[in-house]
């Protein structure tokens, strides 16, 4: 079995250096860039031609090409660095060394004062990897004998940002695989909801405002991944809520939207108590009280130096966390109402890269976790537990959903628990990777429905959607293959990143598959059937959305509220049409994203035999970004990929879509086109039919009742009460509990207020007046403003006053 | 009390005389005061209180302090009474005996002085219990003209200015226009 | 002679006086009352002097005096004012200060 | 630097008081020259003091510096005794800072029922007995500028205050005296009772500096516990703290905005440096034993501040309240009895005095405008006056402790502390002090946004939708905030101004023994044993 202290023996070594690429050492730009830029569009930005926006693009774009740049420099990096003799040098960076008098002298983010910070480094020659230490093994065997002498190296720069109480705060960046990949992912996204934002948020009455905060999150969010410190880590997660805050409040003047921008504030603010409580523990118990830095604490994590019980205190108070910023069970309901915000920000933020900042929180941390859950060699952990409540419970939820956005809000969570529940099982990279790919689809297929509501108006699918293939077969397209890759069928990117998340769990035993950490075999049949469902809403969403007949434009008033500034500024209210290029550009690039990045982390054992070059496709994000074999990564193990799993699960995917696509494209389309309407689903499906009568010929009619069985009792059912049901739950349990809590709150605080403080504290008060004041007058009797009345109290003060003290003191 | 009559017995050898017309002087002066915070009539109260002055100015002299008990007389009965005489005869304040020279808050003022009292007595038994003021000879005018004119020139300027300005504040107060 | 003695006979004093500052209604009164304060300071200023053997005692008792000479003198003439004003200097009219 | 060292505290502190004592000289009806007379005493108060902070040495942070060291009243042993450290320096720095920009503010806010001069003059004494109180190393002087506060505020509230004037400012008078006498008394038996630690004799001064480096040394403990007790009241009226703290929202709904302003940005910190500088250093042993307590009604503030928030309808009491939640994590801080602890302290009285102050002054251009400040009546602010709601918006995010602003590192800091408070405190009680201050800081989130919706979200209501009085931030009030503004953001970035100054200083005052395994009991043990008693 593994065991922590297998890794004792290597890792007094700190597998993070300072010296490599100029660009990975000065990775802190990437943030900067768009800070600058919010500054520069609050101050100038309303009296530029543009309003602002050509700023926050210019200075997104940027950080996304040194992103990029930085990404590179990264996989080089990774292949090329060697270690020799105690101290590391990048063989292929020319500048490495030249620039290292020049660079921080201008800044504060780095520099000199980082000197202080180096970790001890030590040759690491590869022959430590012990015989049970799974992945040591298989990420040595993968990289072959050259790269053995090439571990997995981060590259840290820290610079002290101030000092208190002998305990240093640091400010730096800690550049390894993960951040290099949110990095690429953050500034990406942003670019093109920058870009996509121009056309549709275009005329808006604060716009500017708009992209100023646009760039303040992109900055924070930077920031946040980049931290090489918790507490930087906490000031990005609470800067990342401020900003979604503002964004999802962007139009203020109607209360649901301040509502649901004050829920999800408030909502996140939950979770960060258990953030602070899981933080500062770590702190102490795992920093012993003097570094906040990640790489320190995750080493004597996984140096085993840290007590049990501090890291189940950390880990559980930190899930907590994870659960209100990443949207799960039971701390949710924030993130389908924050849909109110214009949708470039649901799928900015709301989708691809806010919520993931706890699943970025939990792999950056993950030796706590590790340890703190027990996940190795368990079968159940409360995170994955978490997880996988929340795949299944939300995407049931996401059936019966009218609003496009809310079908899409609640995928992302049930999304968001496949990460969980991946990182909950010990499948890191696999939920990293699903995090990757995610972000791509799902930010797709968020702008591709803000295209539909910029077409109609509204986001509601039932009445105001239908048929919009044939107004905009682009945006058709771009969403169809959004759904696909969010459906996981292969070979688009969610495929890959799901199956890798099933075999994770390692609860499959058949045809050669392996275990993982545990045998996490009711995860895995949440996963299943999360799969299934996600096959199945999204296929229902895409009916309604884009087949049958259009059923707005018929003079309704109610326009979705995202689009009427934008509306006004185009003034039509003909058919639909399809959107501008600015907002078709966006939709491509995430298209083309979905279908090709599941090839990043392709199973070995596909399409090159066995050979496990770095020039194979093979495990590719694996070997880049999981950090195994450095000192800050916990002895995970990995699950063997098997074809009988991909393929089973595939059916699964393909079993949700073909229910709901006869469900939809088939009865119900049928049943539209017989009545001459549009319909949304079959009326009174169930009760119209089969008496017992005509019971044979109906029988073979409805074959055997199968589809019944199928489409009425067990989707019906599904779709129908146990999603309403759970629906129902959300909304008069979960969500009024919260509503409830925050009514007893502040009804506690009125009684508290009107009974205790007013009544008990400061009665007593008064009451020291009335005693002395043998009228027993009330309190405002004593302010008659006879002087007599004042000084009598005074005197009677005094005296027993005075009178304690003698007792005290005297006596 | 206990401590009180065992030191009175222990120096009654000595100072009979002396404590009973102490204790006398103080019954007078306390009744007199009572008197002064009761009586109805005004021109009674400062009569009363000129009892209690001159009772004040006798502890003085038991105190060995003359030059004070002098000045107590001079100034206090000589002239503050003669003061307050003149008030209560410039504001026509009532001269015969009036219910009303009383207010309704007499139950918790009487209770607050005795609280006082109490808290005061007990401190006072606690920190002086036994302790003994011995008289050999009356301060000469000499010795207090000497250290008020060395040590506390500061503060006598400071009470000097302070007359003045009492001085002219009564004036602008009390002027007519 | 006990020190407390005076001390005990000044507390009576002092606490009468306030008593009398605490019940009077007529200004003059309350005047007076506060004489009997300043009084019972006194004699326990001289006390203590004579305690010690200081003179300071006394020549602050002087200082009292003579300050309490001062304040009578205003305090009449803040009395006067009022009846000149108001006819009256019953402490119970005089709520400016009420809330 | 000769004239700065001997002159420059003094100078600093009184400069104020002369200032009022030249307006006393300018006739009532010159309204503009008294204003303008005010503001460049303070403004050259403010030069002062930028002069001493130029001038003080940073790396000797933890000592005092430009001590003025002379006799004042010999016969009980109390000097005319200032000094300036990075304990005080902060304080001194944000009162000087503070006070100009009221001026400004005063500029066209003279509060009804006008007397500019009075009302100036009162605010420039307010100052000297402030700065004094910061600099102050006697505790007779000390308690002399702590006094000196009082009564300028009485006037100010009972004055220029709001209706119910009168009840709060005797309410206010008489909780703080009845404070400061405990207080007092605490001082009185310091006098008495404190020995030299070496020799054993009675020190029988009032000299701040004598009575930290003893240390409490030959009190027992049991006195020692009542002394602190005395000034735990003293200032924890002050404060305030939990259960002392009702005369404060009643004071701050009453009182003239550059009233609540000077109230909250200092006065409420006159008690926590209470706290820090006298309490803590000179009673170590007594500071450990309350310290459970301390921290007791300190989270116990948090939560119930915060309550009393939520069910507010008045936007300045709800911000007088959120006072009391802030306060209660200064207090938390102190209650840990660390460095790191006292230093957040430091950290959140400057920050909280910057973001109330500032919240304050926001109510008042509120009430001016709207000429209400009930909550259910506003609306919309961010439509009609959008510059005051974005300033509103920004100093609720502040307060409510987000990172990259000044709030953060008061509050955060604190919370940190409590995990592992000084030797011989108990650590279960703090880490569950820890958790629920930690919820503390949802409610705050709950209460300033629930503030900030209903006042500046939405649309206005029909009643001010057309009101022509209803203006956005004017030239005076943009003059006066936006230094503060400047300063919320700058701290909040650079913390390390305010701490690294703190942190010498802050070390130096704790006394060694909360750093030893055993806490000071063990210490005490072996002193009383020395004394005997």
């Amino acid at each position: 079995m593994l065991s922590l202290f297998a890794l004792e023996s290597v890792s007094e070594v700190s597998t993070v250096v300072q010296d490599a690429n100029w660009f990975l050492e000065h990775a802190w730009i990437i943030p900067l860039l768009p800070a600058i830029s919010f500054v520069l569009i609050l101050f100038f930005g309303k009296r530029l031609p543009k309003k602002g926006a050509e700023i926050g693009i210019t200075a997104v774009a940027v950080s996304f090409l040194l992103a990029v740049v930085t990404g590179w420099a990264w996989l080089d990096h990774r292949d090329n660095v060697v270690f020799d003799g105690g101290h590391s040098e990048s063989v292929v960076v020319d500048d490495g060394h030249g620039s290292d008098d020049g660079y921080g002298t201008d800044d504060g983010h780095s520099g000199d004062a980082t000197a202080d910070e180096e970790h001890a480094i030590v040759v690491d020659d590869g022959t430590t990897n012990g015989d049970d230490r799974v992945s040591l093994a298989v990420a040595a065997a993968e990289t072959g004998g050259k790269t053995e002498a090439h571990p997995y190296v981060a590259v840290q720069q820290t610079t002290q940002w101030f000092q208190s109480g002998g305990v240093e705060f640091g400010a730096g960046i800690l550049v390894d695989g993960l951040s290099v990949m949110m990095l690429f992912v953050v500034t990406l996204i942003s670019l093109l909801v920058h870009i996509y934002s121009t056309d549709y948020v275009g005329g808006d009455r604060r716009y500017t405002h708009f992209f100023a905060f646009l760039s303040l999150f992109t900055a924070s969010m930077l920031f946040f991944v980049l931290s090489d410190n918790i507490l930087q880590m906490i000031v990005g997660w609470e800067l990342v809520g401020v900003c979604s805050f503002a964004l999802i409040g962007h139009w203020w003047e109607e209360k649901p939207n301040s509502d649901a921008a004050l829920k999800a504030f408030i909502t996140n603010r939950v979770g960060d108590v258990g953030l602070l409580v899981g933080m500062i523990t770590l702190f102490f118990a795992a920093g012993g009280g003097t570094t906040f830095d990640t790489v320190s604490i995750n080493e004597q994590v996984v140096q085993g130096n840290v007590s049990h019980t501090a890291l189940v205190v950390a880990a559980a108070a930190l899930t907590a966390a994870v659960m209100s910023k990443s949207g799960q069970f039971i701390l949710h309901t924030w993130l389908p109402d924050a849909m109110a915000g214009p949708t470039p920000v649901s799928a900015l933020i709301h989708a691809a890269t806010m919520v993931v900042a706890g699943i970025f929180m939990v792999a950056r941390l993950y030796p706590v976790f590790f340890e703190g859950m027990s996940i190795g060699g368990s079968s159940i952990n409360l995170l994955s537990t978490v997880g996988a409540v929340t795949l299944v419970g939300a995407g049931l939820l996401a059936f019966v959903q009218d609003d496009i956005k809310k079908v899409l809000a609640y995928s992302t969570v049930s999304q968001l628990g496949y990460m969980a529940m991946a990182l909950g099982v010990g499948a890191w990279t696999a939920a990293v990777f699903h995090l990757f790919t995610h972000a791509f689809f799902k930010a797709n297929l968020f702008l591709g429905s803000g295209s539909v509501a910029h077409a109609v108006h509204s986001f509601d699918m039932k009445k105001d959607m239908g048929g919009m293939k044939k107004y905009m077969p682009r945006t058709f397209w771009t969403f169809l293959i959004g759904s696909v890759a969010l459906a996981g069928l292969p070979p688009l990117a969610g495929f890959w990143s799901k199956d890798e998340i099933l075999v994770g769990t390692g609860g499959w035993g058949l045809f050669g598959g392996t275990g993982g950490n545990g045998a996490y075999t009711f995860h895995l049949s949440m996963g299943m059937i999360g799969a299934a469902l996600t096959a199945a809403y999204m296929t229902r969403c895409m009916y309604l959305t884009f087949f049958g007949e259009w059923r707005g434009g018929h003079g309704h008033d109610d326009h979705g509220h995202d689009s009427h500034d934008a509306h006004d500024a185009h003034g039509h209210h003909g058919e639909p049409h399809e959107s501008g290029p600015r907002i078709l550009v966006p939709l491509y690039v995430l298209s083309g994203f979905s279908i090709l990045v599941g090839l990043v982390n392709l199973p070995p054992g596909l399409f090159s035999g066995s050979a496990k070059s770095p020039a194979s496709w093979q495990e590719r994000f694996l070997h880049y970004m999981e950090p195994a074999g450095s000192s800050y990564f916990p002895a995970v193990a990995h699950g063997t990929p098997s074809w009988s799993l991909a393929i089973v699960s595939t059916a699964i995917a393909v079993l949700g879509i073909g229910m709901a696509f006869w469900y939809y494209f088939v009865r119900v389309d049928r049943l539209s086109k017989q009545t001459g309407q549009s319909l949304t689903g079959l009326p009174n499906g169930l009760t119209s039919r089969n008496r017992l009568a005509k019971a044979g010929h109906t029988l073979l009619v409805n074959k055997y009742y199968l589809d019944h069985l199928y489409t009425g009792i067990i989707a019906g059912f599904t779709k129908g009460r146990l999603a309403r049901a759970a629906y129902w739950v959300n909304q008069n349990v979960l969500d009024r509990t919260v509503n409830v809590a925050g009514e007893t709150a502040v009804r506690a605080g009125r009684v508290v207020y009107e009974r205790i403080d007013q009544g008990v504290v400061d009665g007593l008060v008064n009451s020291a007046g009335r005693v002395s004041d043998s009228t027993g007058q009330e309190l405002r009797k004593i302010n008659s403003g006879q002087v007599q009345n004042y000084a009598a109290l005074m005197f009677a003060g005094a005296a027993v006053l005075a009178g304690a003290f003698i007792i005290l003191f005297a006596l | 009390m206990s401590s009180l009559l065992a030191a009175v017995s222990a120096d009654a050898d000595l100072m009979v005389a002396q404590n009973v017309f102490f204790a006398l002087i103080s019954l007078v002066m306390v009744i007199a005061a009572v008197r002064v915070v009761t009586t109805g009539n005004v021109v009674h109260a400062a009569l009363w209180l000129v009892v209690v002055l001159a009772g004040v100015a006798v502890q003085f002299l038991f105190l060995g302090a003359e030059f004070v008990a002098v000045t107590q007389v001079l100034v206090y009965i000589g002239a503050v009474i003669v003061l307050f005489l003149f008030g209560v005869m410039l504001t026509k304040a009532s001269m015969g005996d009036d219910e009303s020279v009383v207010n309704e808050r007499r139950g918790m003022a009487g209770m607050v002085g005795l609280l006082l009292f109490a808290v005061m007595a007990i401190a006072l038994f606690d920190s002086f219990g036994d302790k003994r003021v011995v008289i050999d000879e009356p301060q000469s005018v000499n010795t207090v003209s000497d250290s008020i004119f060395s040590q506390y020139i500061v503060p006598f300027e400071a009470v000097s200015v302070l007359l003045l300005a009492a001085l002219i504040g009564a004036i602008v107060l009390a002027r007519k226009d | 002679m006990l020190l407390n003695q005076f001390l005990l006979l000044a507390a009576a004093l002092f606490c009468i006086g306030v008593y009398g500052v605490l019940v009077r209604r007529s200004a003059m009164l309350v005047l007076m009352s506060i004489e009997l304060i300043l009084n019972a300071v006194n004699i326990n200023l001289v006390a203590f002097g004579a305690l010690t053997d200081d003179v300071g005692g006394s020549v602050f008792a002087l200082f009292t005096i003579a300050v309490a000479a001062a304040e009578v003198g205003i305090g009449l003439a803040i009395v006067l004012l009022m009846y000149r004003n108001r006819r009256s200097i019953d402490l119970a009219q005089v709520d400016l200060l009420k809330g | 630097m000769d004239f700065l060292n001997d002159w420059g505290l003094t100078l600093v502190t009184f400069l104020p008081l002369a200032g009022a004592l030249v307006m006393m000289a300018i006739p009532k009806e010159e309204e503009k020259v008294l204003k303008q007379a005010a503001l460049l005493t303070s403004l050259a108060t403010l030069a002062a003091g930028i002069w001493l902070l130029v001038e003080f040495d940073y790396d000797r942070a933890g000592s005092l510096q430009y001590v003025v060291d002379k006799n004042w009243i010999e016969v009980i042993g109390s000097g005319y005794t200032l000094g300036l450290d990075g304990m005080s320096l902060p304080l001194l720095a944000l009162t000087v800072l503070v006070m100009p920009l009221v001026f400004i503010y005063s500029w066209d806010h003279i509060p009804s029922p006008g007397n500019a001069k009075a009302f100036l003059a009162l605010m420039l004494i307010l100052e000297t007995g402030m700065i004094g109180t910061f600099v102050a190393q006697d505790l007779i002087l000390f308690f002399v500028f702590f006094e000196v506060v009082l009564l300028p505020m009485f006037f100010m509230i009972a004055v220029w205050g709001g209706e119910d004037r009168r009840y709060a400012s005797l309410k206010f008078f008489l909780y703080t005296m009845f404070g400061s006498a405990l207080m007092l008394l605490g001082f009185l038996a310091l006098f008495f009772l404190s020995k030299d630690p070496v020799t054993g004799e009675l020190l029988r001064t009032f000299d701040m500096r004598v009575l930290t480096d003893a240390a409490g040394a030959g009190i027992v403990r049991s006195s020692q516990l009542l002394i602190f007790g005395g000034m735990f009241l003293g200032f924890g009226v002050k404060v305030p703290l939990f259960p002392f703290h009702t005369w404060l929202p009643d004071a701050h709904t009453q009182a003239p905005t550059q009233g609540s302003v000077i109230l909250a940005a200092v006065l409420l910190k006159l008690g926590t440096y209470g706290f820090i500088r006298i309490a803590i250093p000179m009673l170590p042993e007594a500071a450990e034993a309350w310290a459970p307590w301390i921290g007791l009604f300190a989270v116990i503030g948090i939560i119930y501040g915060a309550l009393g928030c939520l069910a507010q309808t008045d936007m300045k009491r709800l911000i007088a309240f959120s006072s009391v939640a802030h306060m209660g994590f200064v207090m938390l801080g102190i209650a840990t009895l660390t460095d790191f602890g006292i230093n957040a302290a430091i950290f959140g009285m400057v920050a909280h005095g910057l973001i109330t102050g500032m919240l304050f002054f926001i109510a008042g251009s509120v009430k001016e405008r709207y000429h209400t400040l009930e909550i259910k009546r506003l609306g919309g602010m961010l439509l009609q006056a959008p510059r005051l709601g974005w300033i509103l918006g920004f100093t609720s995010m502040a307060s409510l402790g987000l990172p990259g602003l000044a709030g953060f590192w008061g509050e955060f800091p604190a919370i940190l502390a409590a995990y592992q408070p000084a030797n011989g405190i108990p650590e279960e009680t703090f880490r569950g002090y820890m958790v629920v201050a930690a919820i503390g800081t949802v409610l705050a989130a709950g209460y300033l946004l629930w503030l900030l919706q209903r006042t500046a979200m939405g649309e206005p209501s029909e009643e001010f939708a057309n009101d022509p009085h209803i203006t956005d931030v004017n030239r005076f009030e943009w003059i006066a905030w936006s230094p503060i503004l400047f300063l919320i953001v700058l701290f909040g970035v650079a913390p390390g101004l305010i701490f690294d100054v703190t942190d010498p200083a802050v070390v130096e005052s704790l006394n060694n023994c909360l750093q030893l395994p055993d806490g000071c009991e063990g210490v005490a043990a072996a002193t009383t044993a020395m004394f005997g008693g």
